[in-house]
Parts: C-alpha cells; structure tokens; sequence
C-alpha cells in the first residue's frame, strides 16, 4: 500500500507537532503504535498545556476572586486572563461575554434553562417554537426536549438529505413568526457536515427569534469568530480543543447576558445576599455558580494559545487536505459507505461511514488490535442513525497531528476486519 | 476475542427468526444499538423455544445463537444455572480460565471468556442473556424472576 | 513569642506531609515563606494527584463510555474506578449513588432542580416548604430562593444563636408536614460550626422531609459516613479536599435517583434518542450530561486515596488539636472577636474573627505581606455577617499540613496588623 | 500600598458624615462589604460639599476623604477631569509612576498608586469615586453623565 504523501502540500509540520503529544508515542497491544483518529470524541493535550496545569497547581492554586493574599490573586489573574485568551480567540465583542461552564453540554442547558426562566421578550412557553436539526448531538438536542416538555413549547426540527446536508428546503415553515430559538450545530459530529449559517441566522433574525450555535466541533478546527457568525449564542467545549477535560464555554451577547436570568445559583454569581433575596453579579459572573474549573480554565487559555501558535487556518487546510485524501481512499475500500458528504467540501475532519454488513463494534475491535483507535456507535446523534437506517457508524476523526500516514493505516486495516470477517 | 467458535456462530447462527411464543421483549443496548427482538416459549418449566431476530456486532449475535443453542429443551432450573456461570464469567474482567466443569456446563459459551477483558463488549455478550431473563419472567410471572443479579451486573458495567 | 509546640500530641508528621504539597514551598514578597491558612476556600494539591493528573493526559486520554479502544477502556476504567474510590471513602451503599458533578454548588442546584421538576411525593410546588439555615454558604441559599422563586414554594431557615450555633428551638415550627426538603451545611465555612445532623435528620424523617447536607466542609476534615448520616443526599467539592478544582460529588440514595427527573440533557445521559422523544440511562449516568470532568474526577480518586493514606481521622484529631491550640492563641489577642463557637468543641478548623475596628480587608493585606495567606470578606455567607451585625470577617483555616508555627506566625502578625493600624 | 498619607486620612477622614445635599447614593462593594452613603450638594455645576457615611477598610474610608478634600469647591468640569486622572492611575496596575503633572491633579490621592497593583483592593479606592459620579448624575440629571468609562473600569477590575 503507496502513501502519496509528496503529493499533499499546505500539511502542517506533524513531525514537530507530535512531539508535543505524549501520549501519541503510546505503544498498544505488545508495540503497536497508537493511531489515534478518535479527534472528535476529544483531543489530546499537548505538553504546552499540562505544563500550565502543572504549574497552576505547583505555584499558585487558589480560590479566585475575594482574596487579598498573593495566590489569589495570582490564581485570579490566571483565570480572567484566559477569559480574554478565549474572547480574543473567538473575537468575542467583550470579555464579559465569555461564561466558563463545565462542557459543552452544560452550556446548551444554561441557554435553554435561560429562556425557560426568561421574562418576555425571551421566554420560552406553550405559545413558541424552538427549532433544531436533525444531525444534533444528543447535548443539543435533549436540553430542548427537555424545555419543551417542561413549558409547552412545540419543538421542531430541520432534516437531512440524503448527501448528509440540511434540507433547507421548508425553512419559512420551520422557522416562523413563532420561533424563539433556533439552535443548531455548526459542524456535524457524526457526518463532518458544515452547515450553512448564514441562511438559518438570517431567517432567524428575520422572525426575531435568537440563534444558538453548537461549535462544539468547530471550534477546534477553524477560525471561530463569533461576530462574523452572527448569533447570539455560540457553546464550545474545551477537551476537543486541546484543552483539559471539565471546561466548556458560553460565549452570549452582552445585552442578552445582562437580560436573561441565572441558571445556578450560589458562590459567586451574586452581587448581595440575604436570606430573603439577593441580586446577581453581572455577567459573566452571574452565570459561574461556585468555584470554576479554574485550572481547567487556565489549561484551556493555554490550549488557546497552542492553537492560535499554529494557526487555526493553517489547522483548518491541513484537515481539509486530510480530509480530501482520507474521503478519497476510503472509498477504494470496498463496501465502505460514507454516511454524510463524499467530499471535503463544506465538511470537518470526522468521516462516518459503514462497511458492508460489519457491525462497526466489531470494525472499532479488530482496528483496534492494529492500534488503531476510532469510535463506534451513534456518536450521540442517534437521529441520524434513524435517519440513514442503519443502527451505528464507524468514525475516523482527524486532528493536526494526523498523517496522510494514518490515513494509510485505516485503510490498511480496514482491508484486515473486511478480511477478517468476509 | 474473536474465537473461532465466535465467528462460526456469527457467521452461522442457531434458531434465528422469530417463531411463536409466550412471551416477547425487545432490548437495546443504548451504547452500540445492539437491538434483539426475543420469543421464548414453554412446556410447563420446560424451555420449548427460544426465538430471536435481531441486529448487532458478532459478539451479540453469537451469543445470542449460543443462548438458543445452550438453552433449548431445558428445564428452567438448569437454563438459570448456565445463565449464572455464564454471567459470572462475562464479570470475570478476563481473570476466570474456564475448566472442564465450567466447559461442560457453557458448552460453546466458554468461548467468550475472552470477551470479558473488553468491558464496553460485556454488554454485547449479554443482551441475548437479559432479553431471555426477562422474557422468562414476563412468560411464567415476575415470582419465576427469583434475583436481580444479572441487571445488576450489566449496570455495572455501564 | 513562644510556641509550646511540644505540648500538642496527636499531631500529624507535618514535615513529612508537606513534601507532598510543592506550593508550600512557595516564597512570596521578597523571600517571606507562604503560610497558607486558607483552606476553608481551597486546599493545596499534593504532589501523588498531580502525578495522576499528568499521568491521565499523557497515557490514557480519552473520551469515556461508548468507546471500544484501548484508549477509551482505559480512560472509562479510571473514571469508574475514581466512582469506587469516592463510593468507598463515604460508605455509598453503592457506587451507582456517587454522581459527579463541576462542584459542591452545581450538585446542590441539581437537587434543587430535580425537586423542583419531580412528579409527587417529591415535588416542590407552591403548597410545600424549604427549610435551609441562616449559616448556609450562598451555593445553599440562592438556588432554593430561585427554586422558591420559580415555584411559589415558601423557604424558611433556622436562625443562629449568639455563640454561632443553630437556633433549633423551634424546629418543630421550622420543619412542618408542609416540608419538602431539609438542606444545611454539616460545617460551616465561616464559623467552623459542626451542626447536630441528627436532630434536624429525626425531624425531617417525622414529617417525611426529605434531606440533604451540605458537606463541602466536612469531606476534608473527618470521616463522611453517608449511612451513618441517614440523610438523602450529600454534597461536597472536589477543590476542598486535596483534589483538582472543577470536580464535585453528590451522593444520593438510590431510590430517590431513579424517580427523580434529569437536570441537563445530553451526551450520555440517555438510554435512547429520538427527536420526538428520549429515555434516561440509570443513576448516575442520568444525572451526568455530556463529556464528564474525567481527568478531574480521576484526580479526585487520587485525592481520596491519599487522605485515606493517611487516615480521615487522624487528619480530624490532628485539625481539632490545631483548632484548640489557634483558638486559645487568637484569644490572646487583644480586641479579637471570634465569630462562632469560641471553644473547640463540635467545630472545625475555620475561624472567623473580627480586629477591633480594622477591617478585615487591611488585616488581610498586612498579613498578606507578611506572607500569611487568609481570607476575608463575607466567605459567601452574608447572612452570617448581617446576623452578627459586622461587614466582613478574616477567616483562617487549617488543614492537615498547618503547624502550630503556622498559628504561632499568624498571631504574631496580627499583632503587626495592630500596631500597624493602631 | 499602606502610604502614611492613605493611613492619615483613614484615622483622620476629612469631611466625614452626612450633610445636606441635592443627591444622595449608597453604594456596596459585594467584593468586600464596603459600603457608601454619600451625598452631592451642588451651587450651580460647582460642588459645594460631599458628605459621606460608610463602613469599609482603609483604602475605601481614605479615598472618600481624599475625595472630599479635592472636589470640594471644584467646578464640576475641574472635577471630572480629576476622576479620571485618578481612574486612569487605579487602573495602571502599577504600571504609572505619577509625575509632576499628575501629582498637581491628584494631589493626596497620587498616594494610591501602589493601590493600583492590587486588583481586588482597586474597587475599594474607587468606591466612593463611583458613588459621587452616580450622585451627580442623579442631581444634575442624567445629562451631565457624559460617559460610562468608570462603570467600565469596575466592571474589569470585578
Ligand atoms: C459550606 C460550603 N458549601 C458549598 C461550597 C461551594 O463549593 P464550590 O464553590 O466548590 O461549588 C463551599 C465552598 O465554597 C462551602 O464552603
Ligand atoms: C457537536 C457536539 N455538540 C456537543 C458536544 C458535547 O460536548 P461535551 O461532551 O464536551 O459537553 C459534542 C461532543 O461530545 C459535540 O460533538
């Protein structure tokens, strides 16, 4: 099996990049080299990060805010410093814009518990609609499940087509006069889809009803600006991204931060405190109950800072040219079905596909005694399983360290479960 | 883990499709969708049949094919004690070496001794098993269900 | 200034324990040692969870459940392994009840929400009644004013009396068949208070209220029995106790787990999604949305290890001897007021206290430069504050690497702080 | 950052207690418990007396006696141009080293430059700053509240 690999230019410098993972050096099942294309279920950390994690806790742990001793404030200059590492990395109007949650997940749930709770014009009730899509992720798709249940909202969704794409087709009738928000992913977990903002944000704008973005799969991939995007909430997810695990982000409007009602509550989202009422800190305060994930916080500013050292265009072409190979070679593979576009354009890096009759459990275990790490299963995004018939994918997902190498070993190991089980 | 008597039973699997019975459940196994539709059908406390028609990776549809294989024209008494050995293997974590006793009681079953070591492969194995013990109790009434074990056994591993 | 150290024993070997903790070693203000007595806000990390840490990212990354590569098994193993630690370090009846959470505040919100949107017997609508206490941290009052708020719900609370003890003569008029949840702190942060769980759990049960307890206190400092407290739920933090900041526990027993309703969807919560309609996965899975804190949670089972290493009690027995030894010294000082229990007794290694009239900012900034690390202000439990009619307090806290030369140096500068301001 | 001019005016506070005024303001420093009453009495645009009341540290106490002391008979122009210099230097972070200029605005209140470098101790220096722009603005009508620049500052420093 020839790798074309010369024949690929604009592919980042991998060599140097790796060395910045530990763990790619990860040798499995008596020696095998890890071939880690699990990049959508979330990313390795590169020593540039650990190293801060490190030095956070060795130097200046502490509780942010209200202290007057030095490591508080140390720990608190670190903390709001890597708020404006995130602001600016999504060039984000204001650093007060920028909420620290746990995961993605939870800050989809603050925007839908938000306008559950929210006076009018926000508010969510039996008269309104929320609007989502069909290649959600399960962390946007139950929260909103969930609000309808609990206010009366109608919940209604955009489908698919079947090349993997939004069908667009019905928009005047999905979203209407109705709608208060729209929310939808950016790029698709499961299929690599990028969907077409600028259509739903302006149809959206046009009935007044506000827009989430779930760049949970984008943010990591290409410049995310979110006043270029246009919507009023974008959620991201600091582990995919380079960053630690239990960091997330909200990034809000100011004037709607200011407008909509806290989530949880306690610690340091208040302003004053009695037992019989209080009043809430501005945002982003009013919206991180209890103590952050301040380290976590800390490691993803450093991860920020990784990232933008490299640059998230030249991240951004170095997938894509991966992409363009990795969608070229898997379909030399006989039976390999791609679930979603059969192309690189207008797609992320995380291919989805099935193989002949294999269940991709087995397709994942026999990959995986080659070293070989790729998810199987719905991807939390059981509706487009649904949609597509079949009952789980394969996914191979691809990050900046990714090789055409790689590439070439999935394949290779592909031909090995088809082999395997023919 | 994939043994041989595995992808025999895989690629060739035992008492498939759905037949008349007493009783039927569906179960899913919500971290693969691992589904199994499954019959069972008694004479007395006597197994008559075990029907299924399902879909999945090879190790759900072989132990499936291994159940109906091991089970049918059983009493009762005796499929609860395949049922148990078999789950106290699969909760082995790798660590159970069949012997000759166990071989004798699992008969093709021992084959996913192997399987044990794959935690997230567990539940695969045992889908078939807690269809069966479910079907079993809705069949002869929820007295016949005499231990939660096995449930217990699949939540831990989730 | 003498210290009569030798007549503590019972004391840990704090020379060997604060080799573990690399931050002890910290210099501050030209050379000065960094006595840090501000644990009751966050503790120190020791150098075996830091290992763990780093060991996680650099080994076994990966996203958990649902995966079936080596990476994925073994970062799933950790994480549920880190469960069976923390079930084990509070006698869980099992492992099933110990959800994890960012934070001590994130799981008091969720039991507040769940209450809140629970079917009968548990629902906290507006005919029933919240009882909480006037010593709660802000992260168990604000959530059940907004839960009071959002449900016309009636909260009341216990008072305090002068000596920094819950008021519980009229508990009977407190807690009423009308109640639906108890919540209360087992220590307080700014008093130090050891509060008498079983009086409030024996009435609770009487009127068939259910309970949980704030523990975010007591997890650091003595051994948490979740049995022997016979309340409904637990919470606690992470960050407090050694651990990694952005993990927190709620405990809950298991029956009340399984007919309470989920808080934030998505990710692994669910059993089955389908755009119309989804089902839950079983506790704990259910109560944990999205991609978990598993580096953090790893952490914690680290942490647990360690302070179980050493032993839960005699970490308590070596804090109450410090506390005693820091009470009577701080008495000493003249135009000090303690805020709370004035003895050791049923109290914990926090101590609160006003300076004659300086403020508590300026003794914290004076003591700050003498490398002596408290906090001040109102610790997040201003009631507290407003009850005993003063703005704020300097709090110092101990943990199992204080010393009495830490107390000792704590004196001496507020006497510095006296002369300072005199 | 404890200069001997912060210590005086905090034991000594000038213009202490709450007088007659056109406009009065309480502000809370959550951070802290700080607190402020302050009242503006105005002759014109020229500030005829700030009378004050609070609680706080003695940052804050000093810097409402500062305050009084250098916008006392001030026009209100003159005075705006002293907070902001004065605005301009808490927000430094010790990075401005007063000079002449600014010592000849600032007077006494030049002393709080090392305050600057403590950002939690940046909000009590301001406390009374933000609590007699608000007061003016609430006596002379919200036009003469030309800028959100201060409010800002806070916000950053929160
Ligand atoms: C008694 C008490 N409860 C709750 C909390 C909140 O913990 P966290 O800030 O980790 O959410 C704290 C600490 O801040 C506390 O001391
Ligand atoms: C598109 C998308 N949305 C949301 C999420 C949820 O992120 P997290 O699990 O970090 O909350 C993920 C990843 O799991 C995702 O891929």
């Amino acid at each position: 099996m020839t790798a074309p690999r010369q024949g690929l230019p604009g592919l980042l410098d991998t060599e140097a990049i790796r060395k910045d993972f530990p763990i790619l050096d990860r040798r499995l099942h008596d020696g095998k080299k890890l071939v880690y294309l699990d990049n959508a279920a979330t990313s390795q950390t590169p020593r540039q990060v650990l190293d801060v994690l490190s030095e956070y806790y060795e130097q200046h742990n502490a509780n942010v805010h209200r202290g007057v001793h030095v490591l508080a404030e140390e720990a608190t200059a670190l903390y709001e410093g890597a708020r404006d590492k995130v602001a600016a990395f999504i060039n984000a109007p204001s650093r007060d814009e920028v909420i620290f949650t746990k995961n993605a997940s939870e800050s989809l749930n603050l925007v839908a518990n938000m306008l559950g709770w929210a006076d009018e014009p926000y508010r969510v009730d039996r008269e309104t609609e929320i609007v989502i899509t069909e290649m959600e992720h399960h962390s946007n798709i139950v929260p909103w499940q969930l609000l309808s249940q609990r206010t009366g909202a109608k919940l209604k969704w955009f489908g698919l087509t079947d090349d993997g794409r939004l069908d667009l087709s019905d928009i005047d009738e999905i979203i209407t006069e109705n709608t208060k928000i729209v929310s939808f992913v950016l790029v698709s977990n499961i299929m690599g889809t990028i969907n077409p903002v600028e259509a739903i944000v302006r149809r959206a704008q046009e009935v007044g009803a506000l827009v989430l973005i779930d760049a949970s799969q984008a943010a990591p991939h290409m410049v995310l600006d979110v006043q270029a995007l246009q919507a009023d909430f974008v959620a991201f997810t600091g582990h995919k991204m380079c960053g630690p695990t239990g960091i997330g982000v909200l990034w809000g409007r100011q004037e709607l931060l200011e407008d909509l009602p806290p989530f949880l509550g306690g610690g340091e989202m208040i302003e004053t405190v009695s037992m019989n009422s209080s009043t809430y800190a501005p945002a982003p305060h009013k919206f991180e109950a209890g103590t952050p994930p301040i380290a976590q916080a800390v490691g993803l500013g450093a991860a920020v800072d990784y990232l933008s050292s490299i640059g998230m265009d030249k991240i951004a072409q170095h997938e894509h040219i991966l992409t363009e190979y990795a969608v070229k070679r898997l379909q030399e593979v006989p039976d390999l079905r791609i679930i979603g576009p059969t192309t690189a354009e207008d797609r992320g890096a995380a291919i989805s596909f099935t193989l002949g009759d294999i269940h991709p459990h087995d397709v994942g275990q026999v990959l995986d005694e080659q070293g070989i790490a790729v998810r199987v299963g719905h991807h939390c995004a059981r509706p487009v399983c649904l949609r597509y018939g079949i009952p789980a994918t394969t996914r191979a997902s691809f990050y900046l360290y990714s090789t055409p190498a790689e590439v070439d070993a999935l394949v290779d190991g592909l031909e090995h479960v088809r082999n395997f089980f023919g | 883990m994939y043994q041989d008597v595995i992808l025999d039973h895989y690629k060739h699997p035992h008492g498939r499709g759905l037949r008349d019975g007493d009783a039927e459940v569906h179960h899913v196994n919500p971290t693969c969708g691992d589904e199994i539709t499954l019959r069972v059908k008694y004479d007395g406390l006597r197994i008559a049949d075990v029907s299924y028609e399902g879909q999945g990776c090879s190790i759900s549809q072989a132990s499936a094919s291994v159940l109906n294989e091991l089970l049918v024209g059983k009493e009762l008494s005796e499929a609860r004690k395949i049922q148990s050995v078999f789950l106290e293997l699969m909760q082995s974590k790798g660590q159970i070496e069949p012997d000759d006793a166990m071989e004798e009681v699992l008969e093709d079953a021992v084959a996913f001794a192997g399987v044990s070591k794959y935690p997230a492969r567990v539940k695969c194995a045992l889908l078939s098993w807690m269809a069966w013990k479910d079907a079993t109790a809705q069949a002869l009434g929820d007295g016949a269900d005499e231990s939660d074990d096995a449930d217990e056994a699949v939540r831990k591993t989730a």
